[in-house]
């Protein structure tokens, strides 16, 4: 598990990366919502997870989809709008997606996916499935009415559900103090979930928490609400990078970079198993991007294929 | 033959699917005691997981029901008044329409939205009386306004069955409206499909909902003066505009009465399709609400805003004169 | 203040008892909320708010305009459509409003007056006047995701705004324990707002902890958030006079009524203060009555007067 | 002349009316950073209580700003993404819009609420692309769409000086338009009054906002051809129909560009008021984004899904060539 949490630290990490030369070079129009920081989060949850259980994303949410295993050329592609790509181009990265995965997309708009989340959960369990949903989200987020009622039909509803919150001390510009009055674990306690602050870059202490809370939800137990401390090395959003916005200092983001996940999980690995992994990702990369960059660009023509499931009532 | 109620109707029409299809479930506020006996007689045959009583939080059940869905199961949520699809219109028009095409046909979101009660109900003032179709249709949620009981059994039907969001407007003016119905009778009404309620010659009458009964009764008094024809579209959208060329291509005129405001309204929709393709002999007219229309309390003030019989006699009246 | 609470008890009750044989007779068209046995909640918090002090209503917003102040027959006449009532007619029960004495009006859409509260009172205070805002709402409105949003900006920004939770054991036929996960008083302090549960059926109760709470609000402490545990005597609505629902014991209803308001502070008069109330208020309300009946009724051609404020750009 | 840019000229607007009047106050996201440059330089000119950074809760600041105008302020409300209106479509169309009325004129609701990027935004794809201006004229909210840097000023102003509750669209597709100014002309632009972009007699072109320069550039292109009259609206509601009627009473043919869904939607409008009032040669045309469009993500077929200049150029000749 040790290597396996590494591979998907070091994975997300340098596909982010990758991501953000595309963007730089056009590959990937519009510019992403960088997870560089955050892997540990994405990896320990997921690694917590069996294929059948689900999860929602959010905009900055490249991370969550390649933890829960999707193929890194199709979320490349994806990003690039192709034909091949998760979502045949149509979504981008604010709603990859793999519904066979258990994928159920990411989602624009802040704090809406934990209710979907919910329901799913219920859905499940209602179907006789003894899967969860997992839903991540911001700091921000906790600050969306629409998220909070989510907390009150999970709980009364005793929905295997888990609510993961990413607290990387801002929302977009605003940091986490000026937004948030009282606390954002008090803020889940309040509808009687249990929720717990743990250490986000750490991808074996978010393994071992989501492990707990998962098992608690598949009990009938009810939903859990996980605090994950993490930090966002990079901007917001690629368009940070050419328009600076003055919100952090040089000191804050090197004391960020101080307690990097890719560190923290790649120290414990002998060199040479940390040198395998990182060559066996970068191959895995090389690929990925080269597949994704060959393949076809959807038909403008077909820009309304899938608008509806049930297209036949149009006559 | 029995009486139907249209409220009865769509009653029946949810049991007999809560019935058919263990998929389908529904939630909302008070369903459980069926305080607008929409769902009636259903918790006690169906039990607490195919209904649903919910907290007030429509945001979050709105999207607690496509989560379901996503998940394969077929919710039906009941809004009590109108202004809460307001409330929860990111996560119709936002989120459950969108899924489909964003995803990449990956999945799809069958949740059927249904109001018992919309449009003015007497004495519910500004914030529970609007009607809010044309919103729907303008963001391209299939949406539905049944005018008859078995309409309104066949069209909620065909709207559960349906794989994609579809909003179901039943019309305060409308729940009470009875009709002599065999019950072997009853079936699915397909969406997109309208119906001519009288046929006439003069004139086309386009009128939803509660408002057909208006217009037959208006046809009816107008009889010695002209043959109007009705014209029901049934669903707003998509809107059967190939039947409602058939009927101007026989009357040559166009008068819609409408009870969404008037601006880029379903009159606006349908003068516009008459403007792009129809030959007629006079300019078409529509009788709406008036434009930001807030309905004041006061009966006679909260009448007077709605488009009635006598707008609409004059608007025949003014095109069947026009040269 | 012992006779003031009772004379407003009373006068709510009454005035109500009678709203509801209008709805009978059908001078009132359409139906009321009524208020009966949650009076005191109006009662005591408005006797401890001054007449530039603010307040926000509900759909069961009668007990709060009176005891706020407003002139018996303009609300008769605005529940009977008439254009001497408050809003001209044009609002009706669930909207009734009266500016110049701080009424911001009724809101018949549940949770959304918390934040138009906050609002006014944060501008209050930005134009340098000491007044306070108070926003009622009832025990379902603690489901609604505006609300808690609304919770957040007061406690964030230290509004002057008091959140009065009436809390009567039922949403329409939901009941309190079904709808909220968690504790009411348990949402308000997870926003770090201060929140206290009281005995909404004594209005000296009531009156004692709003004058604290205003106090604070006053003092730029921020916002309190009361619970007022209270029972509704009568229907949810008028309809359920004709359309029984099966939500409620006869046996609760009694255990209800056995602490009625009007008795509680009754008790604390001399009878015959008590009587000498009793026919003040029946004679302020006769002639109340009788001016809302003989009242004009609106201009249906005026239909649509007041729609803008500024109407002067429809050309 | 100096150039001003559109996001530049929505910008000084701003300052200049929290200069003028102590009422005026901005609320919105990221707005003391000024991540979309709307509000820049405005934080340290005017202070956290003239422009206050809010959490992500947008229902509860929309209702907050109704609150602070009911208490005497004016407040202008940023939002970063036109789909957050869907989220407030309560807050605005039946909270702010109606008290006027519900209350009998005791009040008013001085709110503005600007969209600095409305409509596609390169990548934002399926939830961050919608363009609503026509959901809010349905609802009577009055609404602007302006086209140039001059028109954003001024209407701006107008709107922030208005008593009612006013929707600005500032389309992303304008924002960085700049046009030569003169800063001592910059003056407010009342509402409800269009303007003729561009004289000509053979066709009316109605277009807002971004598309307005689409609409000029084509009909320089086919200039050789016809002499095309481009009308700006720049309120969507109110519309300026004398305005527009004199318009296409010189040129008697009419094509409307709008950057929202077909079915009731602007152009909608504008047809269906052609169709009552207006005399025409040929039928008139809509191009607009297709019934219920969600735009895809990848740039293609987002563009395929956004009415463009192929399409005008093809619906102006059709017009032209029709008997
Ligand atoms: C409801 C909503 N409000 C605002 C936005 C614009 N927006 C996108 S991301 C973001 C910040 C989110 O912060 P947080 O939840 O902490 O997540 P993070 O970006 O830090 O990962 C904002 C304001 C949005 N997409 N949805
Ligand atoms: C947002 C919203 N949802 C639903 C309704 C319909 N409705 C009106 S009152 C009510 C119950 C409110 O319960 P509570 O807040 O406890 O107040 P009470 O009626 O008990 O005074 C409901 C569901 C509404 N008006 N607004
Ligand atoms: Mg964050
Ligand atoms: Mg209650």
């Amino acid at each position: 598990m040790t290597v396996d949490l590494y591979r998907t630290v070091r994975l997300i990490r340098r596909f982010e990366e990758r991501a953000i030369e595309f963007v730089r070079s056009g590959e990937i129009v519009g510019g992403i919502h960088p997870y560089v920081g955050q892997e540990a989060i994405a990896a320990g949850v997921c690694a917590a997870l069996r294929a059948d259980d689900l999860i929602t994303s959010t905009h900055r949410g490249h991370g969550h989809v390649l933890a829960k295993g999707v193929n890194p050329a199709r979320m490349f592609a994806e990003l690039m709008g192709r034909e091949s790509g998760l979502n045949k181009g149509r979504g981008g990265s604010m709603h990859a997606a793999d519904f066979g995965l258990g994928i159920l997309g990411a989602n624009a708009i802040v704090g809406a996916a934990g209710s979907i989340a919910t329901g799913a959960a219920w859905a499940q369990r209602r179907l006789g499935r003894s899967s969860v949903a997992v839903t991540f989200f911001g700091d921000g987020a906790v600050n969306e009415g629409m998220l909070l009622e989510a907390f009150n039909l999970a709980a009364l509803w005793r929905v295997p559900v888990l609510f993961v919150c990413e607290n990387n001390g801002y929302a977009t510009t605003m940091p986490v103090d000026s937004a948030v009055a009282g606390s954002i674990t008090g803020r889940a306690k309040a509808f009687g979930i249990p929720a717990f602050t743990i250490d986000g870059q750490d991808p074996e202490k978010v393994l071992a928490a989501t492990t707990a809370a998962v098992d608690r939800a598949r009990a009938g137990k009810g939903p859990t609400f996980l605090e994950c401390t993490t930090y966002r090395f990079d901007a917001h959003h690629t368009f940070e990078h050419r328009a600076r916005l003055n919100y952090r200092t040089a000191e804050e983001l090197a004391a960020g970079w101080s307690r990097d996940p890719v560190e923290i999980q790649g120290a414990r690995l002998t060199a040479g198993d940390r040198a395998a992994v990182d060559a066996e990702v970068e191959a895995l990369l090389d690929a990925a991007a080269g597949i994704a960059l060959g393949s076809a660009h959807p038909d403008p023509a077909a820009a309304l294929q899938y608008l509806y499931a049930s297209p036949e009532v149009f006559h | 033959m029995p009486k139907l109620s249209y409220l009865k109707a769509l009653n029946r029409a949810l049991g007999d699917e809560l019935e058919a299809d263990e998929r389908v479930f529904v939630l909302g506020e008070d369903i459980r005691a069926a305080a607008s006996n929409l769902t009636a007689g259903l918790f006690s045959r169906f039990g607490p997981e195919r209904v649903l009583d919910t907290p007030l939080s429509e945001q979050a059940f709105t999207n607690f029901a496509t989560g379901a869905a996503l998940a394969g199961l077929r919710p039906v949520i009941e809004f009590q008044i109108p202004s809460l699809l307001f409330l929860v219109f990111e996560q119709i028009a936002n989120q459950a329409h969108k899924f489909s095409l964003m995803s990449g046909g990956q999945c799809k979101v069958p949740v059927t939205y249904v109001v018992p009660g919309s449009g003015s109900r007497t004495g519910w003032a500004g914030q529970h009386s609007d009607h809010p179709y044309s919103l729907f249709a303008h963001v391209g949620v299939k949406t539905v306004v049944p005018s008859t009981p078995a309409d309104a059994y066949g069209l909620l039907l065909s709207a559960i069955r349906d794989d994609d969001p579809v909003v179901v407007f039943a019309p305060a003016g409308a729940l009470g409206f009875r009709e002599d119905v065999d019950f072997s009778t009853l079936a699915p009404v397909p969406l997109g499909v309208g119906r001519v309620a009288r046929a006439g010659s003069d004139v086309t009458v386009v009128a939803l909902g509660h408002l057909v009964q208006d217009a037959l009764a208006v046809a009816d008094e107008l009889a010695g003066e002209a043959s109007i024809e009705v014209f029901d579209p049934r669903t707003v959208y998509p809107l059967d505009v190939e039947g409602l060329a058939a009927s101007v291509a026989r009357t040559r005129r166009l008068v819609v009465i409408d009870d969404s405001n008037r601006t880029s309204g379903f009159a606006a929709e349908v003068l516009a399709v008459a403007a792009e393709r129809f030959d007629l002999a006079a300019p078409p007219r529509r009788v709406t609400r008036p434009d930001g229309a807030v309905l004041p309390f006061a009966l006679a003030l909260d009448r007077a805003v709605q488009p009635g019989r006598d707008d609409l006699v004059a608007a025949i009246r003014g095109v069947l004169e026009e040269k």
